[in-house]
Order: structure tokens, then C-alpha cells, then sequence
């Protein structure tokens, strides 16, 4: 496997183009939403001026372009996740609606009063409150695993925590503010044991590694087009064919039925029971063609170069004594994703000063208070890596760590 | 944006002498702010006397503007009268809306003018003005 | 008021460049869905390409940039309804979103055992479903308005069924089969009075006449993007601001929230409270510059121009023996909207027929399929113009169907 | 799309003459067969002997293509066994999913062979293949 060339990938991506007053764009903050190539910007462009019509609606040319538009995005996820069927690929509107719908309809018909659902404490807040909505109005329990001081989730807690009592697990497989690739083969595999289904957050991980749907055997999964080079409004929902044949719809209205009367009304057959009212075409047509881009580079070398920089990354920061890694430390099960703190300094201020040079990074608690609160810091500043990131954004991050403490007044 | 103008001297000096940072022995008022989206928690403790606020403090978390602004708004009320220091509060916010510009009036927010910037910086706006409304707040029913 | 020109017009739309079969496309289908005009594909290219990053989230200069677009075509949608504060305008995913999130967080509060629900019988299915679904778990009563002859909904009719049971009534601003613009002024002036709050579906009426949204007194409001030159993946729902802060949340996630703790949270002020997980802020940027274009042409001038030719359009057809029309037959109190039948012939035959000749319409039930029982017919065909159509559309459409009668060995 | 290899003379035929549209006496079968998204909405009959389909007829609403499908098919199936008429629906099946492109097979199919272009109009395929799954509906249990 040779390696990828980050600077020729940044020449497809025209963001790269502009300077932030005079300094080269050094963007950081990937895990927040990534950016598009101009073959993902082209594919959006050529379905807006050549084929848009609302596709599974008519019988002229441009509905059916449409429509195959649509389709043929689908196929290209459900291979890029290596689903079995077509109609296991639901499109949504993005990782937290996709979520809401799982809580909604899922738990609907799942959960009843003193059934335990079973998240991190790591959660990103998508995949918190629909459960805590869900508990409340149908009595269940929701139950939290924590996390050992490394940040990792330990095989004791797995078993601790999921019992024959549990009926939703519900995780990510990626910690957004960690880093941490959480051991969800072996949740699967006990929750499955203990008669749970398991929902997966793959919003962090399956923009970076290639996701083998059918090996890991999640009952349900979940991410974003905006997190991997796609374009925002359009999110995917993974769901096995008998789970989500089971499943009630979530929103409701043209497109997902087959009769409707006064009173009521049946719905049409996966998947267009989950896809209600005119869905977002160009999305998935974008979606789609962030695909073909991935898969060009190959999601291996991907995962390897951000490997790469995250370790180049951590060696440096961890050689400033000043700098504390929120998190794993080691490469081990840990995705290109590094949350720190700087003594002294609050994150916010931390943002602010890298911006002025031209270095984008996010501060914050990162929609994910329980965490924050569990590890008791108020807030965290993330570096984030993605395939067009290179050593010398690195460099320029770090170098502009050591002006953030000047600026504040604090030696280097 | 001009770092300079923000992260100032005088800001720094704010943020990291911490003389208002402190509980005060028996406060009339103690209000709490906070600010949800950065995480920024102050808690402020005033101590009345008749209309007057005699003494101020605060304790809390926060980045360096939320808590320079914080301090410096301190150092200005002291001593002034609850009228005094909400109309201060209504400058200080009309300042940072851009919708106050008069250089006279403005003059009046002393160390805290050097804050007038901070409205270009859209993300940080919330932690300039922190402060300013969880005294108006302290103050709104007295 | 000078009308405008189409055929300047249609330069600025790149899907007219094409040609179908070697005919003009004659685009007829934009009650399903509208086309884009270079300055909109543009306004969605620049910002991917210069401005794109998550708002609300970072201090970064791009995603302070991406937070100022999405505020900005908000302000845009705001004033373009002429709403009073811009916390009253809640970008959702569609006409079909936006009213899932009514009948959930809306119709949780109000609808108790026996409470009246009163739609109109030519609703749209993404107007009827999620009201069936909140009657069947809350108790509640749906009522149909009927329409006379004419497709109109007449004074005594509305006053039979808003009564002081009602406490909600949905209704569309203009039916998507018939074309007729409901007298909606008198049901929202007839429905205050009773008590009960009025939401609009102006998903056909908002891109083809001006809307304001004070003077109609709407308690809410919804429509859809895709239907008036921008992106899909992108809706809008217009709440008076008090009805909006009494409804409880409908997707959570990030974002919405203020505080989250393990077991219960709390949620962000308007409009955030609505607006859960990354939003879809190309699509606000396309649908703002969708607005800056039609307010530019005019929409007392986009509908003259829609008026004109529904006229010819109606005398042309009325002329051929074999058309029926369904719906008003004057020019009324209607829009640029109509469905018609051909005897003999089922929709189906004449939708792909006329295909063949590059004319794009749509035939069905229109998501409508209690209407269509309503007025007992199986399917319709629909033409439905834009600021785009010319007469000599019209023409082609009318030469298409007299071969369509040729074509299934009918004498013309 | 060439729409002489769709509406051709034989489809308008079967559509216009109804000769298969009517009920029959007393069928042994009758199986409805519906396409939500289209409106088509069919009803078959038959009379079995035995494994014999001795008679077969249809009533309902559909385009010409759901028409002449149906009647076309009704001309095939009249008088050959069960088996015989599921290796049909097979075949049909098979032609409009590009599946199977044998000639000699396709042959079989006779007058419903001109729907072989159908394949090509994605929205109108439905309207083609109704009638067939109805019939392997109104057999699957016998
Ligand atoms: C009257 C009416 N309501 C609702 C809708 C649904 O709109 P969307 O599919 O954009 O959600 C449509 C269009 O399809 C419509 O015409
Ligand atoms: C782990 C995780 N889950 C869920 C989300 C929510 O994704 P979205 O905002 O696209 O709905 C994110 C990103 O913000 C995330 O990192």
C-alpha cells in the first residue's frame, strides 16, 4: 500500500485555495464537518443543470434521471458499508435525525416500562436525548457505561452494564472528543448475547475506516454525508431488513405510503416507509460522489496517514509540558482525533488566537456535557485530521499553540 | 480580525490578577451566569448599601474575555448606585450591538472600551457580555 | 407593472440548455418540484467552495462564515414572508418536516380525547398522516372540509366544521390537484374566533404569489424549497412566536440543548430548540439566493405571468372535446395549476406519451389520494407552470396531447 | 425512448378490445392485484379443472400498458396447466428485468413479448408486470 499524497489532494479541494489573513488554511476541525472536493461539488452541480425533477413521482425524463440519481446513490453506500440489501439503506437528513427516528420507532415498539437501554458516557448529545425522551414516556431505564481513565471502555463495564435487562444499546463507534475507537465487536457480540439489539453512532468512524456492516453485525447505523466530503442535509440510516420491516414509520407523508383513506392509511415497503416527502436528490447525489472519491484514495490509506499525523501530532504536543491529551495516548484503537487542554489557558481563547493564524480547531464541550462532567474539565479544545491534512499543518497547529501562550502572557 | 485589539494588554492584566476574584464576607446578592454554549460559569456577589453598591466580587470559570470583562465591569460599579451601574449595563451591550457609538458615552466603560471589538467577533460576543447580564439580572428586582 | 420575459428567463436556468429527444423541454411539473437558475447553483457552489464549515460550533473563520450565511437566508425567508422576528423562521427538511414537527410537538400539547382536527379533503398526504397518527395515540377527532362542485370550499362549509371542538385546523394554502387557492383568510379569521390555531401547508402557494405572513395572521406556516427554485433538503416552518416557545422539541440532539446531564436536559431558546444536529446551511444559502432571484423578477409579476397563461392554457384545453378539467374552471380565486383527464386515456399513457415529446407533466393521485376518491376518479394529469413557461409551452403541450389521441388510435 | 416499440399497434389492440375483460361464471379464483402509486387496480378470474386453467378473464382500471399486459396474458394462460402458466410469469418476469434475453425462451411469450422495451421506461414497468404478480398471487397456494 503506497501512502497518499495529502498535496495533491488538496488541489481537488478549492477551500484550500484561499488564505486566512496570509496564512495557509490549516483545517482542523474535520470531526465538526469536512470539506468537499470538486468532484463532489461537480456531481451536485451537473444533477442541478441536467437532471433534477422529484424523483418516484413521475413519468417524464427528468423524474426518472432523478430517480436513478437517487438510486444508484444508494447502492453506492449500501456497498460502500457492505450492506446486503438495497432497502436496508434509509437516506435521512443527518446522524441526529437518523437516531431520532431509531428512538422513536424502534423504541416505540421495544422498550416498555423497566427495560434498560445502555449508552456511554461518551455520547455525543444526538444519541442521548432522543433516549432520555424515549425513557420518559415509556418507562424505561437508561443506564450509562463508563469509561476507565484511559478514556477506553473495559470489558468488565461491557458486561456490567449490559444485562438480559437491556433491550436498546446504543454507541458510537468513535468518541467525538476521545478519539477513542470504542470496542463495539464485543459490545455487539455480549448485547446480542443478552437478547439486545445494538444501534451504532458511526458518525465519527465511517468517514475514516472502512465499515464492514455485515462483520460487525449492527442491528442498526447511523452517520452523516457532511462528516466525509459529502454535502450537509443528507445522513444514512443502516438497519437489518427484519428489524426495520418491524419497525413503525417516523415522519409521515407523500412517498411512504400505498393507500390512504380519511382515517387512516398503510405504508409502502422498505425503504420507502422511512422516506417521507421529497427527499434531498442532490444530497445523495453528492453523498454518492464522496463515495467514488474515498474509495479512489482507499479508506485503508486513509486510516493510515491519519494514523501517521495523529502520532506525529501527539509526539509533539505531549513534548510541551503544558499541554494535557484529554484521552487515549497511545495509537491503540484511537481514530486521528486529539482533545487537549493547555494550563492556564481556557479553549475558547485557545480557538480564537489559532484562527488568527489561519489554524481551525473547535473548543468547547463538543455536544457532550455527561462526558465534560465525567471527566470534569469544562471544556476541551479537538484537533481533527482528515485524508487532505498534512505534516505541516501539524507544524503550524503546534507552532501556533506556543503564540497562544505568548499572547496570554505565559512563557513557552 | 486584529488579535491585538482584543487579547490587549489590559485584558490580560484582567484575566490573570484575579483582585475581584473572590467571595465576599455576607453579600446581599449573589447571582449566577452562565453560559451554556461555552461552558463559561460566573457567580457574582454583591453587597448593598441602601441603593449603593458598596462592594463586588465574583468566582467562576471562563476564557479570558468572559472573565476580564468580568473584573473590569467589578471595578466600575463599585461604589456607584444601582441606577448608575444598569444604565452602564445598557452601554456596555448598546457598545458591543454596535448600536451605542457616541465616543463621550463610551468613555464611561473606562478599561472595559477596549472590549468594543469583540463585535466582530461574532463567537465570542457571549462571553464579553456575560457578566453585564447576570447584573442586570442581580439587580432587575431591587 | 411590466410582465416579464420568460425566454430571458429560461437563459439563466441551465436545464433548458438541454433538449429532450430533440424537442424543446417543455417543463410542466413544477408543482412537484421547480428547477435552478445559475444564480442559485452558484450560491451553493460558492459557499462550498469558499465558506463551508459547521455554525454555532466553532470560532473559526469558516465556521464563522457558515454561521453568518444560514443567520443570513434566514433573514432572507423572514423577510420574504414578512415575519416578525427571525426566531419565528425554523429550517427544516421539507413541507413534509415541518409538519411532522407541528402534529408531534404541537398537536402532544393541545389534542386531548374528543379534540377536533379539521384538514381538507384535497390535503396532501404529508397533510393527512401525521394528523391521523396523533388522533389515533392522543384521542383526538379528524374532520374533513369538503368542496363543492367547483373544487371551492364554501362559507357554510367552513363554519359547519371549525366549531368550538376544533383546536386544530391544517390546511393547504393552495390544493396541489385542483390548483383552487383556498379562502383561507376566512378559515383563520372563522378558526381564531373558535379557538383553535390554523397551520398552513404553503408549499404551493409560497413560490408563486406574495406571502404575508402578518396580514393572513397563520399561526403556522410551512413550505418547501425544492418547490421555488432551491435545493432540496431544505423547508421552511414559519410559528408565531409564543405558539413556537410553548411547543416542546421535536428531533433532539446538538445543538438544541442548553444543559445535558445523564438523565435529563434542557433545551436551547428559538429557534435553536428546533433546529437539532448539523443543519443544512447549503441548502439555506441555496434557498436565500432563490429568494434574492424571484423577489428580484417579482412575485406579483411571476404570478400575472402564471395567470396569463393558466388563461390560455384553460381556453385551449377547454376546447378539445375529450379534456375534462378537474377543479375550477375560471380563473378565480385559483393558481397556475391544473389537472385534467383525457377520455379513454389513463394518465399514465398520456404522462409518457407527452414525455416522448419532451413535455414533462405529472399524472397520478398527487399524494392525494382522498381526494381522488372524493371526486372518484382513479388518476389525473397535472400541468403546473413557472416563471419560466412560455405560450408556445402551452402550444407544444396541446399539439402533444392531440398526438396523444393519435398515438392510442383515438381520432384527434 | 422509440414509443412505437411501447404503444404499438398490438398493445392498442388488446387495449382497446376488452376481449378478456368481463367476468366469468362462478371462477374458481378471483385475485386483485393493485399498484398504489400508479392507481392501476386489477381483479382476475379463473376457472381451474383440475391443473388445467380452463378459462381466465380480468376487470378493473389501468393504463394501456397494464391493460394490454393483462389481456395478453389471459390469451397465454387459457388452457395450460398451473405449472405451465408460473413458468410464464417466470419468463415475463425474467424478459422485463433483462434477465433472461434468450430468444427462443422469450418466444414463448408471444403477443407479450413487444413489452420487452418496457424495461427501458423504469416508471412504467410496474404497469407492465401487475397482472403477472397477481396471477402467481392467485396460484402460490395451489
Ligand atoms: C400541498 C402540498 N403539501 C405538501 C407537499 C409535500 O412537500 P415535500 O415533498 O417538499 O415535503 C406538497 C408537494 O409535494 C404539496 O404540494
Ligand atoms: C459521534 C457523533 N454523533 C452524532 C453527531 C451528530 O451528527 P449530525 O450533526 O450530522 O447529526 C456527531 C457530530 O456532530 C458526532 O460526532
Amino acid at each position: 500500500m503506497h501512502k497518499l499524497n495529502p498535496e495533491e489532494i488538496r488541489k481537488d479541494f478549492p477551500i484550500f485555495k484561499q488564505r486566512i489573513q496570509d496564512n495557509r488554511l490549516v483545517y482542523l476541525d474535520n470531526g465538526a464537518t469536512t470539506q468537499k472536493p470538486m468532484q463532489v461539488i461537480n456531481a451536485i452541480n451537473n444533477y442541478n443543470q441536467n437532471s433534477h425533477g422529484n424523483p418516484h413521482r413521475g413519468a417524464h425524463q427528468l423524474s426518472i434521471r432523478a430517480t436513478e440519481e437517487y438510486d444508484l446513490a444508494k447502492e453506492k453506500v449500501r456497498k460502500f458499508i457492505n450492506a446486503r440489501y438495497i432497502e436496508e439503506i434509509i437516506f435521512t437528513r443527518n446522524t441526529t435525525e437518523s437516531i431520532n427516528l431509531i428512538a422513536y420507532s424502534c423504541g416505540k415498539k421495544l422498550i416498555n416500562k423497566g427495560d434498560e437501554i445502555v449508552l456511554a458516557i461518551s455520547e455525543h448529545h444526538s444519541n442521548i436525548l432522543p433516549w432520555q425522551r424515549l425513557v420518559k414516556e415509556n418507562g424505561g431505564i437508561l443506564k450509562y457505561i463508563y469509561l476507565n481513565e484511559e478514556g477506553r471502555i473495559s470489558p468488565e463495564e461491557i458486561k456490567r452494564k449490559i444485562t438480559d435487562r437491556t433491550k436498546i444499546v446504543s454507541i458510537a463507534h468513535m468518541s467525538n472528543v476521545l478519539g477513542t475507537i470504542h470496542p463495539i465487536e464485543e459490545i455487539i457480540d455480549h448485547a446480542h448475547k443478552m437478547g439486545s439489539i445494538v444501534v451504532i453512532d458511526g458518525a465519527q468512524s465511517t468517514p475514516h475506516m472502512k465499515i464492514d456492516i455485515q462483520k460487525l453485525d449492527a442491528d442498526l447505523f447511523v452517520f452523516s454525508g457532511h462528516k466525509m466530503l459529502g454535502p450537509m442535509g443528507i445522513g444514512v440510516l443502516y438497519g437489518k431488513k427484519e428489524i426495520l420491516e418491524d419497525m413503525p414509520p417516523f415522519l409521515m407523508g407523500g412517498d411512504m405510503i400505498e393507500y390512504v383513506y380519511e382515517q387512516e392509511a398503510t405504508f409502502a415497503p422498505l425503504p420507502y416507509k422511512f422516506e417521507a416527502g421529497t427527499q434531498n436528490v442532490e444530497g445523495a447525489v453528492g453523498l454518492g460522489a464522496a463515495i467514488d472519491y474515498l474509495e479512489k484514495i482507499g479508506l485503508d490509506r486513509i486510516e493510515n496517514h491519519e494514523k501517521m499525523l495523529t502520532e506525529y501530532a501527539l509526539d509533539r504536543m505531549l513534548s510541551l509540558p503544558y499541554v494535557s491529551i484529554q484521552g487515549p495516548k497511545d495509537l491503540e484503537m484511537r481514530g486521528g482525533l486529539i482533545s487537549f487542554t493547555i494550563d492556564d489557558i481556557h479553549p475558547h481563547d485557545i480557538a480564537t488566537i489559532l484562527d488568527s493564524y489561519g489554524v481551525a480547531i473547535r473548543a468547547g464541550h463538543h455536544c457532550a456535557q455527561p462526558l465534560m462532567r465525567y471527566l470534569d474539565v469544562p471544556a476541551t479544545s479537538r484537533i481533527s485530521f482528515y485524508l487532505y491534512n498534512t505534516k505541516e499543518d501539524v507544524d503550524l497547529f503546534v507552532e501556533g499553540i506556543k503564540n497562544v501562550r505568548k499572547w496570554l502572557g505565559y512563557g513557552s | 480580525m486584529d488579535l491585538n485589539s482584543i487579547y490587549s494588554q489590559l485584558i490580560m492584566e484582567h484575566n490573570k490578577s484575579g483582585h475581584n476574584k473572590r467571595h465576599l464576607p455576607n453579600p446581599d446578592i449573589t447571582e449566577k451566569g452562565h453560559n451554556p454554549s461555552c461552558g463559561d460559569d460566573i457567580t457574582l456577589e454583591l453587597k448593598l448599601n441602601g441603593d449603593i453598591i458598596e462592594n463586588a466580587s465574583f468566582t467562576g470559570v471562563g476564557c479570558a474575555i468572559s472573565q476580564a470583562s468580568t473584573s473590569m465591569m467589578i471595578d466600575l460599579i463599585k461604589g456607584i448606585t444601582i441606577e448608575e451601574a444598569l444604565t452602564l449595563v445598557k452601554t456596555f451591550i448598546g457598545m458591543i450591538k454596535k448600536e451605542i457609538e457616541d465616543e463621550k458615552e463610551l468613555e464611561k466603560l473606562q478599561d472595559a472600551l477596549v472590549l468594543q471589538n469583540i463585535s466582530n467577533m461574532p463567537a465570542r460576543v457571549k462571553c464579553a457580555v456575560l457578566a453585564w447580564h447576570t447584573l442586570k439580572e442581580a439587580l432587575s428586582d431591587k
